[in-house]
């Protein structure tokens, strides 16, 4: 049961560590890494804006609905701001289930809502450019899928 | 007095984060109208009101959404978290 | 691309973060990590039974598989044998594509594929009994998903 | 001469890993008929063959696999993996 929201980048790999170590009588865990890409070539960094007043609350209630919905033993929300370098980690869920559907699942849907309904805002900044991330159509779908269980 | 915040290109296009607004709007929607016919810069960031989503006191909401007791709004492009 | 059996416990986040740096150039990680625990009360340990011939090649084949089948970056499958104590690492995925949902397909395919496919029998080790696990319907009908595919 | 392996409860029922048996089945239907009517204890095993899965080769087969060229048929119930 945690939500963080920082600046400074962090080992995926050690918050598992840590994350099994708490949920030791779950029986299923699954992550989610994010990580900065360059996918059209020529990316120098990402910036990532938020809007500090509401991404840790926005981030908690996400996390309860997972809590309650998927019955979780526990579950973890990491998301960075600021400028990330390539290579480097943009966030992490996890979460720990008695069942490895409903860990997935509940991974599955808190993507769906960082994705689209968590106040974060990417900018790719290459040496001759600096764009905003669109949202994809794709994010919107998926979001739908929720609302129909 | 309603705290009103902008994000991302929708901050840059109205050039500031943050201002706070007198206004007599009774809703998001009316809110806009008003910023709208401020300057070019706000008519230029809400020309498309379908690529703008809103928050109020930190919520997500329509652009129908009151103004009663509100005390931050917030405008932003679609989100691109995760 | 690897495939690990072995008897001995492996702590999920050391592999979690090899794989990430291996996987730099992936945006999305997946990983599911099973853990031993006490669903009905009263375990002592787990005792998993292999087909040492089989297991290697057969985990080889599914990675193969979701490889081809999600266009991974990587993929990597740990699966553990022999006497597995309560709240110790039974296996583990871990799947790296340049979008979530293939990540997230390939992981929950390589799930499926392992509980049904792959040589491996558990015994739940009680003081007084030891029980053969059944394999669920549930399982069967979660490996039907990807013959629709 | 073919390899035939036992996994879990199979090998349990049966009391042995591994064996060495000469055959002239056809196919891995064939090689079960003849081992249930050796002993009590391999009738036993394969009285409900539906909980049976079988590896020709280390490889998943059907009952109705043939064991031309065959050397190593491993017999055990339902996989628990995962």
């Amino acid at each position: 049961m945690a939500v963080r929201v920082q600046s400074g980048d962090f080992d995926p790999g050690a918050e598992l560590s840590s994350f099994v170590q708490e949920a030791a009588s779950a029986g299923a865990v699954v992550t989610f890494t994010g990580l900065v890409r360059d996918i059209a070539g020529g990316l120098q960094y990402l910036e990532i804006e938020h809007y500090p007043a509401m991404t840790q609350s926005a981030l908690e209630s996400l996390e309860a609905t997972a809590l309650t919905k998927w019955k979780l033993q526990s579950c973890l929300i990491i998301h960075r701001y600021g400028r990330l370098n390539l290579g480097e980690t943009i966030m992490m869920v996890a979460t720990a289930a008695p069942h490895r559907a409903a860990a997935f699942e509940a991974a599955d849907f808190l993507m769906d809502n960082l994705k689209s309904r968590a106040p974060f805002w990417k900018k790719e900044v290459s040496k001759n450019s600096e764009t905003w991330v669109q949202s994809k159509d794709t994010d919107k779908a998926a979001l739908r899928r929720w609302k129909f269980k | 007095m309603i705290n009103v915040l902008y994000f991302a290109w929708v901050r840059e296009r109205i050039g500031l984060p943050k201002e706070t607004v007198e206004t007599s709007a009774k809703t998001v929607a009316g809110l806009v109208s008003e910023l709208v016919q401020r300057e070019e810069r706000y008519a230029l960031a809400f020309s498309d009101v379908s690529a703008i989503r809103v928050a109020v006191d930190q919520e997500l909401m329509d652009f129908d959404a009151s103004l009663v007791g509100v005390q931050e709004v917030a405008f932003f492009p679609p989100m691109t978290g995760g």
